[in-house]
């Protein structure tokens, strides 16, 4: 048992190592010109550093699945601070869908243009009467002289205000039964058909968009996968596995945040790490990050070499939004009076003490999880009326 | 045994609840809370027009000369309704010269107060979690200085009574001092910094053992505003799990929403009797009152405070809306929280009043 | 508002104080005698302080109901250790339901010896693959020159190896569907066709039993309420209204004990309600305990005032099994090494921490408690599959 | 990365699993549970002649001069079969003489230990929740004077390695002391208070810092058997959910049970991973193997006291009987959560390992 990459991964470490001394930072120490972040990015594409899965010509560095070596070059860039290609994480949905489903056409057009930025994708799947169940979308799309015309609305569209496009589930099929009804479309949100109108959080912040289509327009041939079939087409897209890793150094800096207020505000009288309760529940707390920390080390060896990750594999998300609650509420605890003043030093724990709620919602709310983990991973008979789907 | 509401009381809240219908629905608290006024003052002068603030003040100046258990069953209506409404400071402030004023400041303010002409608020809070009179450290006198934070409307008050060292001081509006409003989150009852610099004051003859039973009253007050916004969100919830649909079916048909829904109501109702009793035992039980509003303050301001999380998560994206009510319950909800100290605060007082 | 039951109770109250003065204890202070008991008993009811509920003819003291009298003779009675002509809780399920569905012969043949101890009775209603879920009982029950012929097991039977007689759900309608197949049958137990197995719990202690009919006769008359209609015999007597406050002393007892637990034993070197952890959870339990206590007191208000309840009716019995989930809890912690020694001091919590967990099983598991409270007191929809009966 | 077990780790559990498969079922562990036998020795035997008791044994003194992680592996599947042998205290026992043991000691003693000839416990505990070095006040020496309780198979072991004020004694059968065994919940795994009067013994080089090492691989392997007994919970209830019917249908298909499981699952699975990064630090990251023991010692076995009730109440009635296995699971857990010290003891030396 190890838990590095161990020796047999040092080589490429040194390799990625001696790239970033070469190429990053750049000479004049200016870290924000895009022009830098653009030449780095199209030498890293080009050793094969990043967009790893997207074949070249589509302007990907087209190397074969490698959890390991992806995880490595995560580490390091993060390290060097390197721009790492990230892409918005709806682009992140999009090219794989493409690259699994598109036409050599729309790989063509759309890839390349969203790993440089020049494309922004928004999910336009939700609608006010559709939030967990996708089954029951209603807007629609028809084929009408050789364009699509979308009439409807989306809700929870993330970014979308910000966006140039968005691949949204249109029920084109009106005929057909509810998920053989849907079709997975491409559309230019850049058009007066389209209205986007960015919703206020309760934290004040404007993540999410509603979009509203009216009558707007999409070309015929921007369709991914068949007629019908959108439901698949998405379906496909969140099988692709990943290493969690990525999205444990949230929890981990959040907990490490928790510790660092602990330590430097008061709580009857001394600094709060030292009051017994609270000090117990860093603890406890600590317990738990340790198990999701080492479990998802475990899961991702087990993907490295190629075994089955188990139970656990439906688990994180869940584990993470009740560990975001757990530390919140601590958090809460802590800062006291601070807990009122959204311009005070603390505004940061108080809107995390809202996130961790939204965190529960977001891309299937906590009891959808657990339906989850109950058939995925121990399976339970499913609930007669799906609340899977 | 009759444990319950009087028929007065009941018909006092009955009388209330439609002003409220009418003049404080959902619409009305939005456009208060994001708006500039400090409070809605056509709501509060219906309010002081059916005599709410004159509920504990002696007949004798003008008042109802009605008991903390009245008070506080309006303070559930209006938490129910999330009035944003400077009920809460006043009606303080209004028992604090009640309860600790001369015959003469008594003479003075609280026919004024009964009538809603003037409005009174409290001054206590002095930063890190410093609340209660023990806490106090602001010098008293007749003229004082020092910094009070949390203070509810402080600019719009008329007359401040402040928590000292010495006892409570009360402070005209116009004697000289600076209110700078907090950025808090409940926007339905605003806050102030309030900055006294040889700020012309006049001490309230009250001891230690008045200012403890009016503690005791603003805790209890907390807990009824608390009870009273969980309830509501409740209430909101289930009605929404009714009518939601998703796989074809409303959501609360689902097992497994009905029994987290059944476990907020199991949290949540059964805390009325521990808020009644806490108004109770300070008008009629006074050895048990202390202990009491300690624990009812703890309670029900954590169950609410759950409340309102465990309605944003039952409502889906739609509850983490601004636009939807859930937020000013939760905000609400952390003003109750924090005012006057965190539950952890009050169940260690209540562990020492035990005499554990 | 009052917490008493107010002046217009004080005469009674006097006048049960004068019964007791006059009646217990006994001149010769022998408190065990039998004999003793039974004079005074009997005087109780000639008094018309015990079964109250009891016609005089069946050996009651047929008093109008009223909650606040029947409370203020409970509190006198058990200040002065007094008989309380307790029969087991059985009995008290029996004996309403006589009076409500049994003929004048059951009555008159049952109730009497039922109050006097004689008749002892056993409930037999869950099975082994009926256990929330009556309707689907499988002992059967026919009739056959002129009495009853019952096959079949019952389980969960409280004190079973100690009853006399069992009032029991059988199945003697074949053909109908579920619930309609169903009869209310008494049955005595003193006979070869039974066969009682006290089931040991995990606690060591043997409360409940299975209960085995084969070929087991009773009377053709012993049936209470029409033939298929015994599923309504039992629903209504659950529906008779009782104080909880009975219920309430229990919980406020384990919490006394609790506390003195805390007080007296060591924790991290100081009495454990020293400790800061443990005292803030102390304080949190009172709450809990006082908003149950009070609530009560407000529910019983209401039952006195012939007012609606609400909706805390359905919560007493989960609210209570939490409770002392925690309670039991805590003093796990503070017993400490304690807790593994089953003949040790602390026996008593060990037993608790795992009896807190049947509170939550008997009588309609916690599930069934959520289903309640969701459904009687939230108006929420039925599981489409009932798992409410 | 590759924190996984090795092919030999696996194998090693393959071969042993089907042992237990067929010797520690249900049946056979209610039947040493409920009878005199202090353990199984045929079972006991059998792992004996599997080299369970050589693990960490060096090759040198006929051992297999494996890991803790190799052990504590082991100790996971005997805690999911509840195995009744006395594979803990004896193990510890051994890994004591390793670590602490003079040349002479080790000589003598650790082939005898390999081969099972002879069986080792440990006396740590003096009650009143005293377990750790600290806290030990038997005074060391060539004869030994005092009491020490919750002491594993003391009645049957051929050594004792007590925990002295001055370090680690060994004290051999027949040195005179007297052993009363004590009524412990947990009868898969005996327990005696042992009382030591001018009892003949030998005191162990081993310094203090050899003696945390013990006291975490301690640590580790009460973590290990409590995740295995956990896991063997969960496995269990979700099989009964699956095959128990109520109104017609498998109580697994009510969402409420269902989500429950779930969330039984979700404490107990992750856990893996902290027992066995504890084990892995031990072996190979010294200096993370103290806090990863304590946090794991006191995370798992919470976990698993959690999950015998969550157990118990799934099953409903029958899971309270004393027929079914939930109890025996329940008793497990009491003893891997008491034995040590409790969970909270070691979250507070966790924090403070943690530099907190």
């Amino acid at each position: 048992m190890q838990l590095g990459f161990g020796p047999e991964f040092d080589d490429f470490r040194q390799e990625v190592l001696a790239f970033l001394l070469e190429h990053w930072p750049p000479a004049d120490g200016n870290l924000r010109s895009k022009e830098h972040e653009r030449t780095f990015t199209l030498a890293a594409i080009d050793r094969g550093y990043l967009h790893r899965s997207v074949p070249k010509r589509f302007g990907g560095s087209e190397q074969a699945p490698d959890i390991a070596r992806a995880e490595i070059i995560r580490e390091e860039f993060t390290k060097a601070r390197a721009p790492s290609g990230r892409i918005a994480s709806t682009g992140k949905l999009v090219v794989p869908t493409l690259l699994e489903w598109g036409t050599e056409e729309q790989c063509a057009y759309f890839i390349e243009k969203t790993l440089t930025g020049e494309f922004v994708w928004a999910q336009g799947f939700s609608e006010p009467n559709a939030g967990s169940d996708l089954a029951s979308l209603r807007t629609k799309g028809e084929l009408l002289d050789g364009q699509w015309v979308i009439n409807g609305q989306k809700i929870w569209s993330t970014g979308a205000h910000k966006a140039t496009h968005m691949f949204a589930l249109v029920r084109t099929e009106p005929d057909a039964k509810k998920h053989d009804g849907i079709s997975y479309l491409l559309i230019d949100l850049r058009q007066p058909g389209v209205t986007i109108r960015p919703l206020a959080q309760m934290t004040r912040q404007k993540e999410f968009s509603e979009v509203f289509f009216d009558d707007a327009k999409t070309p015929a041939d921007w369709i991914v996968g068949e007629r019908g079939k959108g439901w698949y087409v998405t379906r496909s897209t969140l099988k692709h596995e990943r290493s969690g890793i990525g999205g444990l150094t949230w929890s981990l800096s959040m907990f490490r945040d928790l510790v660092k207020l602990a330590r430097l505000v008061d709580y009857n009288g001394k600094p709060a790490i030292e009051c017994p309760r609270i000090r117990e529940e860093l603890a406890a707390i600590e317990g738990q990050l340790m198990s999701l920390t080492y479990s998802t080390y475990r899961a991702t060896s087990h993907i490295v070499h190629d075994r089955d990750t188990g139970m656990f594999s439906t688990m994180p998300k869940l584990y993470m939004t009740n560990l975001a609650q757990r530390i919140s509420k601590v958090a809460r605890d802590i800062v006291g009076d601070g807990f009122l003043d959204m311009s005070g030093e603390h505004l940061k724990w108080i809107e995390r003490f809202m996130i961790s709620l939204s965190m529960s919602i977001a891309g299937g709310t906590s009891n959808i999880q657990r339906n989850l983990i109950a058939e995925r991973s121990l399976g339970l008979p499913r609930d007669a009326r799906g609340a899977v789907q | 045994m009759n444990f319950l509401l009087s028929d007065d009381q009941q018909a006092f809240l009955d009388a209330i609840r439609p002003v409220l219908n009418d003049r404080c629905d959902s619409q009305q608290v939005h456009k208060i809370f994001d708006g500039d006024d400090p409070y809605d003052t056509a709501l509060w002068s219906h309010l002081v027009a059916m005599g709410i603030p004159a509920i504990m003040i002696d007949k004798a100046h003008g008042g109802l000369g009605l008991q903390l258990l009245d008070l506080a069953i309006i303070a559930e209506l209006l938490g129910e309704f999330a009035a944003p409404v400077p009920f809460f400071g006043n009606a303080i402030g209004a028992l604090a010269i009640q309860l600790a004023g001369s015959a003469e400041q008594r003479a003075n303010w609280l026919p004024l107060l009964a009538t809603g002409e003037r409005l009174a608020t409290i001054a206590f809070g002095e930063g890190k979690g410093r609340w209660l009179p023990g806490e106090w450290e602001v010098p008293g006198g007749n003229s004082i200085s020092g910094t009070k934070v949390l203070v509810p409307n402080a600019a719009e008050a008329d007359l401040i009574i402040v928590g000292t060292r010495d006892g409570l001081a009360l402070v005209e509006r116009g004697a000289g001092y600076k209110t700078a409003r907090t950025d808090s989150a409940d926007r339905t009852r605003r806050l102030d910094i309030v900055t006294f610099d040889g700020t012309a004051s006049e001490m309230m003859p009250g001891d230690g053992a008045t200012i403890d039973r009016l503690i005791d009253a603003t805790a209890t007050l907390l807990a009824a505003d608390a009870f009273g916004g969980a309830t509501r969100c409740l209430e909101r919830t289930v009605d929404y799990a009714k009518v939601r649909e998703q796989y074809g079916q409303p959501i609360g048909a689902f097992q497994g929403l009905k029994h987290q829904l059944a476990n907020m109501a199991l949290e949540i109702e059964p805390s009325r009797g521990l808020y009644w009793f806490a108004a109770h035992a300070w008008d009629d039980l006074p050895d048990k009152a202390r202990h009491a509003a300690a624990q009812a303050k703890a309670h029900c301001t954590d169950v609410y405070l759950q409340a309102t999380r465990d309605m944003v998560e039952a409502h889906g994206g739609i509850g983490f809306t601004w636009e939807h009510d859930a937020h000013i319950y939760m905000k609400r909800a952390m003003f109750d929280w924090t005012w006057l100290g965190q539950p952890s605060l009050h169940r260690l007082r209540a562990a020492d009043l035990a005499g554990w």
